[in-house]
């Protein structure tokens, strides 16, 4: 009776802890975009010298035109983008953003540099 | 006596290709699994010189059991990236196992070029290790090949392969294209079943099912019925049913003339022949038009394990040099052309299913050669763009 | 007094599908009492073991008759282990030890004293480690009770084989509830000083309240330990009697039962007392599964039929298999003086000796070939007989196997259509002679003959035996012949060897005492005549 | 001959060979010594675990179990699920773990079962119950995954939309342990948290051998019969074995593949047990004993010659598809010549303790000599 008590109380941790495994463990794919996108009749063009990192992998260039995709694991989340502009001045944009457990994240290159709200969409996922 | 001549020998020839300070990897199959693949890289060593004769190409094979000695393949791959000289590795086939060791070898030598030609992998999972990868246009083949039967009078298409081939995206999705331009062309459409020769049934069993069930095939569907199956083993009996019976072949799934016609014809060649193409290509097509195949089969002029061996190492030697770019479609083509006088080539970039770009994944595919008509022409023909969008 | 009664056993009768081996056995043993059980191989005690054990096989068949009534209440034991825990201890004939492990570990063996730790919460009590300091008490205390010297760290394998009995006796006392200890032949493989130890552990074990039942073919034993002693035979307690009461003499009589005239039937007696040894067997020992020969040693003398006996699996078998090279044997063997080579078939058949075998059908015979192929077989391949030479080659000379297969057809009255006939087609009898036709075809100097009569009937087994016989006196071939039967040994051989544990254990002439041949054969070695 | 020394070389045989071949081998091949050492600590970090999962049942007395072919495929369930599931990292190594448990335990139960219907024959049949259980495995993962399993991520389902891909990669996981306390030694990275897991691992047997149970494993791996009458559950003891095996491998699938970064669907799982056990006896383990040091001079010996005998026959013979028939003869002769070498040091053993038995009866005045 004790032993399936401790039985039964072994397997339901085990159960939770592999609850907090997925939720830690669980893959978002972040979409980055580097298009020309028109957002409330105002045209955002795609931009040259892009290069983006999201949480701490390497830094990656995207080129215009080009969208690239990027997985990352949990549930906060940190993209970093550097543009050269064309006088050589680089500009450095961070930003933080969190995704729930089924949704990915596509983010526009040239909104963020523009400032936009909307730089960031979540969708729901269905790999 | 004989071996001090030989190392003076060797010393000479070494100084005399010092020039070239850099070495290329070629990996193959062995005779027994890819023979094409591994003329290619013997036709590179015949023009470039192997490293240990001072040459700059260094071959070896993948084993024949790749799939379940993956540990091999990737230690097989990777150890070429010991020698400090090496520049590029070509891969051809890129069976599975390549993607780890293109990964392996970019941590600790990310100068060395990374080549995959016809990849078994994901082409996702390959397109994002490789430099460049390079495989047969399946998706235009699916259109170009049911079209070709259709120019030459066939009313049906009959498609064989069995459940591992399908699992292959690539192949899978060839069959749907297939399926999909029959009915457009208003030509019917068979999926056939068969066994898979890596099963326990053994390759032998499977040429015996293909034997035994071709000449039931064409009294159900008729003459003018084109076939088509997926693995290389399957084609030699189905060639040779053919050539009997009658019934259409347009090109096999790796397109060559010593595909499955010399098994299937009972053609040998010389070893003087073993790599020649064009002589290759006037053996088999007498062979064929004895046997009254003529216009009802076909094939890839030229091997594409043979040229795609050959033209990516080719490419990799030019890229080396700075002669051109990596992932240069023309520079691509004409890699392939030196080593296809006379076959057209086109091809394509790989787009994934999310629509991500690859501009590393190249797709190509031959104009096909049709015995006792010659060139059909297939790659001056537009490939809807329909046929591109099923998954 | 009835209070003293450890086992009660009552009329426990058994039999397998019809074939009766136990009926209306009837014993009783006191608390600290030591009972002797003799009998010969087959008489029914270690079925009786069995069923007391309740071991699987005796349910399979369908039970018992009768009552078993352990310390005061009626048992109906369904496997050994119900035994064990009432109280009943068996130390096996066969070692019941772990080869591999130490003395401690097998005296404590599923029994191991252990210390807990949390996995056992969560899995079994199988996860707990072993206490081997506690293991190892219990073992030095278990083999002090018994008295004797034990190396409680050393491997089983590697003791002598008195150790490895001790090691088993104290691992049935370490069990603190051991009421009544079974022995089967303890002392079968010890050497006469450990037996002597092991006698005085059995007295000081019943000293202390422990029934003991001794089964064991050492009637001196039994006279120097047991309080009672029990006879059985054929299935059937002939007697119950106190030691005292009792003798060696009386209680062989008892175990060979059959009334036989001392006198046998054997008139045809050799006159001559030739004494040219023909071949001699020193420490003969023969690897043959079932049949091991130890140390054998006997001459056997030109022209006489040496009659070897015993009880099944002593051996007998083992010598004749074992000096025609069938299994692997040493020792030195000379025929007519000259070393044979053993281990070599094929070497003892060109030196003129024959062996018809007990396996007819395995190595005797080739089934699917006809009767004269048989008989000429084997001298074609040796001597070279029965064969022509025409253009270089060697080719069969038909005309004369058939001619000789008749001959031996009539001859031995083979009763078969023609000399063309498979011998798979003949009876188990004619088959026997055909083996004997093939044997004497090769005109042997010395013919071994192994259970010559084994499974045939009574005409043909004294047609067997005449042949033999006559076949000795015509050629003055030498003949050994092997026979688990006495009566028949006694019939036909000039002398009759008694094998015993491997080796011989006496020579007797045939009209000897039949109770002087079953002393022989359960090894009382005191009254080893020659 | 010295005795000992005779004695030392029929015992260690089969790993003598292989040290003589790798010796003779490894300077023909030209590898650099680096390259080498790196590629035996991967491929000691990768079969490990593996390996060490046959030792148990070898303590049952239950040979070489070719079963843990069932653990690999429960393991590699387990990875198809997190890839499903898009778990990635150290989480999801662990959570393909929890999942493959209990599937290992199912068919380790099976293996077991099956294995006490065959006593004697365990090798051959576990052998056979692998290509059994493979059948089964290709159903479920062709047809039933898709279709009776729900299975998401379409980049390992197929087209058709029920079966799993011919090859998934385990990009998410790859790695993720060897990688997790990174350590360089000069140009060789050492992946320390896998030699920590099989650290663990090997004070798990050895402690393993402590228990009741262990002893138990002994009792019956030394005489079933006698264990039996001794009280031991035989039949159960044996089929926990394989269970403890079917688990230890499928950790040991785990790890071997999150180190490969690619998982074969079909075929990954099929020549491991094969490997493993050559790996095994090449350290000089036999059937009826293996060590954990046999585990581990058997995983470098056998895959240094895996390593360098391709290169070895090219150099020598000069083409590379010689080198690829070099390798496979070198290696599958070996496996073969390690097995032969068993059975006949067996039947020297044998006769040995036949003669030890002799002298001992002899020396015990049995026998007269």
């Amino acid at each position: 009776m004790k032993k399936n008590l401790i039985r039964t109380a072994l397997l339901l941790l085990l159960i939770i802890f592999s609850f907090f495994l997925y939720s830690t463990g669980k893959i978002h794919y972040v979409f980055i975009d580097n298009k020309t996108v028109t957002s409330e009749d105002k045209t955002f063009s795609a931009l040259d010298n892009v290069s983006v990192f999201v949480d701490k992998e390497d830094s990656v260039v995207i080129k215009k035109r080009i969208r690239k995709q990027f997985s990352v694991s949990g549930k906060n989340h940190k993209i970093t983008v550097t543009i050269k502009d064309n006088d050589g001045t680089e500009i450095l944009i961070e930003k933080k953003f969190s995704l729930k457990l089924s949704e990915k994240a596509i983010i526009s290159i040239p909104l963020l540099y523009a400032g936009e709200e909307n730089w960031i969409e979540k969708e729901k996922f269905n790999p | 006596m004989k071996k001090v001549i030989l190392m003076i020998s060797l010393l000479t020839l070494c100084i005399f290709v010092l020039g070239a300070n850099f070495h290329i990897g070629i990996v193959t199959g062995t005779v027994s699994q890819s023979e094409d693949d591994l003329r290619g890289a013997e036709q590179l060593i015949k023009e470039y010189g192997e490293v240990a004769n001072g040459g700059i190409i260094q071959h070896v094979t993948y084993p024949d059991q790749f799939m379940q000695e993956m540990e091999t393949t990737i230690a097989q791959i990777v150890g070429l990236s010991d020698d400090p000289l090496m520049k590029a590795i070509v891969v051809n086939q890129a069976v599975p196992g390549t993607v780890e060791a293109f990964r392996r070898i970019r941590e600790r030598r990310p100068d060395i070029l990374l080549i995959a030609g016809n990849p078994h992998e994901d082409p996702g999972m390959i397109a994002d290790v490789s430099d460049l990868a390079i495989t047969p246009d399946n998706v235009a083949r699916g259109y170009l090949i049911v079209k070709a039967a259709n120019m030459l009078g066939a009313d049906t298409f009959v498609h064989i392969s069995f459940p591992r081939h399908m699992s292959y995206e690539l192949l899978s999705r060839r069959r749907d294209i297939m399926r999909e331009t029959a009915k457009d062309l208003g030509m019917k459409f068979v999926d056939m079943g068969s066994p898979d020769p890596t099963s326990d049934i053994g390759i032998a069993g499977a040429q015996q099912f293909i034997l035994e069930q071709v000449p039931t095939w064409l009294e159900t569907y008729g003459k003018n019925t084109a076939f088509f199956c997926t693995n290389d083993a399957h084609t030699e009996p189905l060639l040779k049913r053919i050539a009997e019976l009658g019934g259409y072949f347009i090109e096999a799934d790796l397109p060559s003339p010593t595909m499955g016609y010399p098994g299937a014809l009972g053609i040998v060649f010389t070893e003087n022949e073993k790599g020649n193409w064009p002589a290759i290509m006037k053996k088999v097509e007498s062979e064929v038009i004895r046997r009254g195949g003529k216009g009802r089969m076909g094939t890839w002029a030229f091997s594409f394990g043979f040229s795609t061996t050959a033209a990516l190492g080719e490419h990799a030697k030019r890229v080396i040099e700075g002669y051109s770019d990596i992932t240069d479609f023309d520079s691509v083509m004409e890699s392939y052309e030196k080593y296809t006088p006379g076959a057209g080539w086109n091809g394509s970039y790989y787009v994934d299913a999310n629509g991500v770009d690859r501009e590393n994944f190249i797709l190509v595919y031959q104009d096909t050669y049709v015995f006792g008509k010659g060139y059909m022409g297939m790659t001056s023909i537009e490939v809807p763009e329909k046929y591109f969008d099923i998954q | 007094m009835e209070n003293n009664v450890i086992l009660k056993l009552e009329n426990i009768s058994k039999d397998f599908f019809g074939n009766t081996v136990l009926t209306d056995i009837n014993l009783e043993i006191k608390k600290g009492e030591i009972l002797g059980l003799v009998g010969e191989n087959g008489a029914g005690k270690s079925t009786l073991m069995k069923i007391l054990f309740g071991l699987p096989e005796i349910t399979e068949t369908g039970g018992y008759g009768g009552k078993i009534i352990f310390d005061g209440k009626e048992v109906n034991f369904s496997s050994p282990f119900e035994a064990l825990e009432s109280g009943i201890g068996m130390v096996h004939q066969e070692f019941s030890l772990i080869p591999g492990f130490t003395t401690t570990e097998n005296i404590v063996l599923n029994r191991e004293s252990l210390n807990k730790n949390f996995l056992v919460d969560i899995f079994s009590e199988r996860m707990s480690t072993l206490d081997r300091e506690k293991m190892k008490e219990r073992s030095e205390k278990s083999i002090k009770r018994l008295g004797v010297e034990l190396d409680e760290n050393m491997i089983i394998s590697e003791m002598p084989v008195g150790h490895k009995q001790f090691t088993e006796i104290a691992r049935e006392i370490e069990r603190s509830n051991t009421k009544l200890l079974v022995l089967d032949e303890p002392t079968a493989v010890l050497t006469e000083s450990e037996a002597e130890i092991l006698l005085k552990t059995i007295k000081k074990l019943s000293t202390e309240g422990i029934s003991i039942i001794f089964i064991t073919h050492r009637l001196s034993e039994i006279i120097s330990v047991c309080d009672t002693v029990s006879v059985l035979r054929d299935g059937i307690l002939v007697n119950t009697v106190k030691t005292e009461e009792t003798s060696k003499k009386q209680i062989t009589e008892w175990m060979i039962g059959r009334k036989i005239d001392s006198k046998s039937e054997s008139t045809d007696k050799k006159e001559e007392n030739n004494q040219e040894i023909i071949m001699k067997i020193e420490n003969l020992w023969v690897d043959m599964p079932g049949e091991i020969v130890h140390n054998f040693s006997v001459d056997v003398y030109k022209g006489e039929i040496l009659g070897i006996g015993g009880l099944a699996g002593q051996g007998k078998l083992g010598i004749p298999n074992g000096i025609m090279g069938l299994y692997k044997a040493g020792g030195n063997v000379t025929f007519k003086n000259i070393n044979l080579d053993l281990n070599n078939p094929v070497a003892s058949l060109k030196k003129g000796i024959a062996f018809v075998s007990e396996d007819r059908r395995g190595i005797g015979l080739l089934l699917d070939e006809p009767i004269d192929l048989n008989i000429a077989f084997t001298a074609m391949q040796i001597n070279n007989d029965f064969i022509v030479k025409k253009f270089g080659i060697n080719w069969a000379d038909s005309k004369k196997i058939k001619k000789t297969a008749k001959d031996y057809i009539e001859k031995l009255e083979i009763k078969c259509i023609s000399e063309k006939q498979t011998t798979r087609q003949l009876s188990g009898g004619n088959q026997q002679k055909v083996c004997l036709a093939r044997a004497f075809a090769m005109k042997p100097e010395m013919l071994f003959v192994s259970e010559p009569t084994r499974g045939i009937d009574v005409g043909a087994k004294k047609l067997v035996l005449d042949t033999l016989r006559k076949y000795n006196r015509e050629f003055g071939t030498t003949i050994v012949m092997i026979s688990s039967e006495i009566e028949e040994l006694r019939t036909i051989s000039d002398r009759i060897a008694i094998v015993s544990e491997g080796k011989i254990s006496g020579i007797l002439p045939p009209e000897s005492d039949p109770v002087e041949f079953g002393e022989l054969m359960v090894g009382i070695k005191d009254e080893v005549k020659q | 001959m010295n005795k000992n020394l005779k004695k030392f070389l029929i015992n260690n045989a089969v790993p003598i060979i292989f040290i003589v071949f790798s010796i003779m081998a490894i300077p023909v091949s030209g590898f650099s010594s680096d390259y080498l050492i790196q590629e035996m600590i991967i491929r000691l970090g990768r079969n490990s675990f593996l390996v060490l999962s046959l030792l148990i049942p070898i303590i049952a007395g239950m040979g070489l179990n070719f079963g843990i072919v069932l653990g690999a495929m429960a393991g590699q369930i387990g990875l198809i699920f997190i890839t499903d599931w898009q778990v990635a990292g150290v989480s999801g190594m662990i959570l393909a773990m929890i999942i493959s448990t209990p599937i290992a335990i199912i068919l380790g139960t099976l293996g077991g079962l099956v294995l006490n219907k065959a006593k004697g024959r365990e090798m051959v049949t576990s052998y056979i119950l692998g290509f059994f259980i493979n059948g089964v495995y290709q159903l479920i993962v062709l047809y039933g995954m898709g279709k009776i399993i729900p299975i998401t991520n379409k980049s390992i389902l197929l087209p058709r939309g029920y079966g799993i891909r011919n090859a998934i990669d385990l990009n998410n996981i790859r790695r993720v342990l060897d990688d997790l306390i990174p350590l360089k030694i000069g140009n060789i990275s050492v992946p320390v948290a896998t030699f920590i897991l099989i650290a663990l691992l090997c004070l798990f047997i050895i402690w393993f051998r402590k228990t009741k149970l262990g002893q138990d494993m002994r009792a019956i791996g030394q005489d079933m019969e006698v264990a039996r009458s001794s009280g031991i559950n035989v039949e159960k003891t044996r089929i926990i074995s394989i269970i403890i095996s079917t688990i230890l491998a499928s950790y040991g699938q785990i790890i071997f593949l999150q180190n490969i970064g690619t998982m074969n669907t079909y075929n990954s799982h099929e020549q491991i047990g094969m490997f493993s056990i050559a790996a095994l006896l090449i350290g000089g383990a036999s059937v009826i004993k293996a060590t954990i040091p046999n585990a581990f001079v058997g995983i470098i010996l056998f895959h240094l010659m895996f390593v360098v005998s391709p290169r070895a026959g090219k150099e020598l013979i000069g083409q590379a598809q010689i080198g690829e028939y070099f390798r496979v003869f070198i290696s599958y002769g070996i496996i073969a010549l390690s097995l032969a070498l068993h059975s006949w040091k067996e039947l020297k053993e044998k006769e040995r303790n036949r003669t030890a038995l002799r002298e001992s009866l002899q020396k015990d005045g049995k026998v007269e000599s």
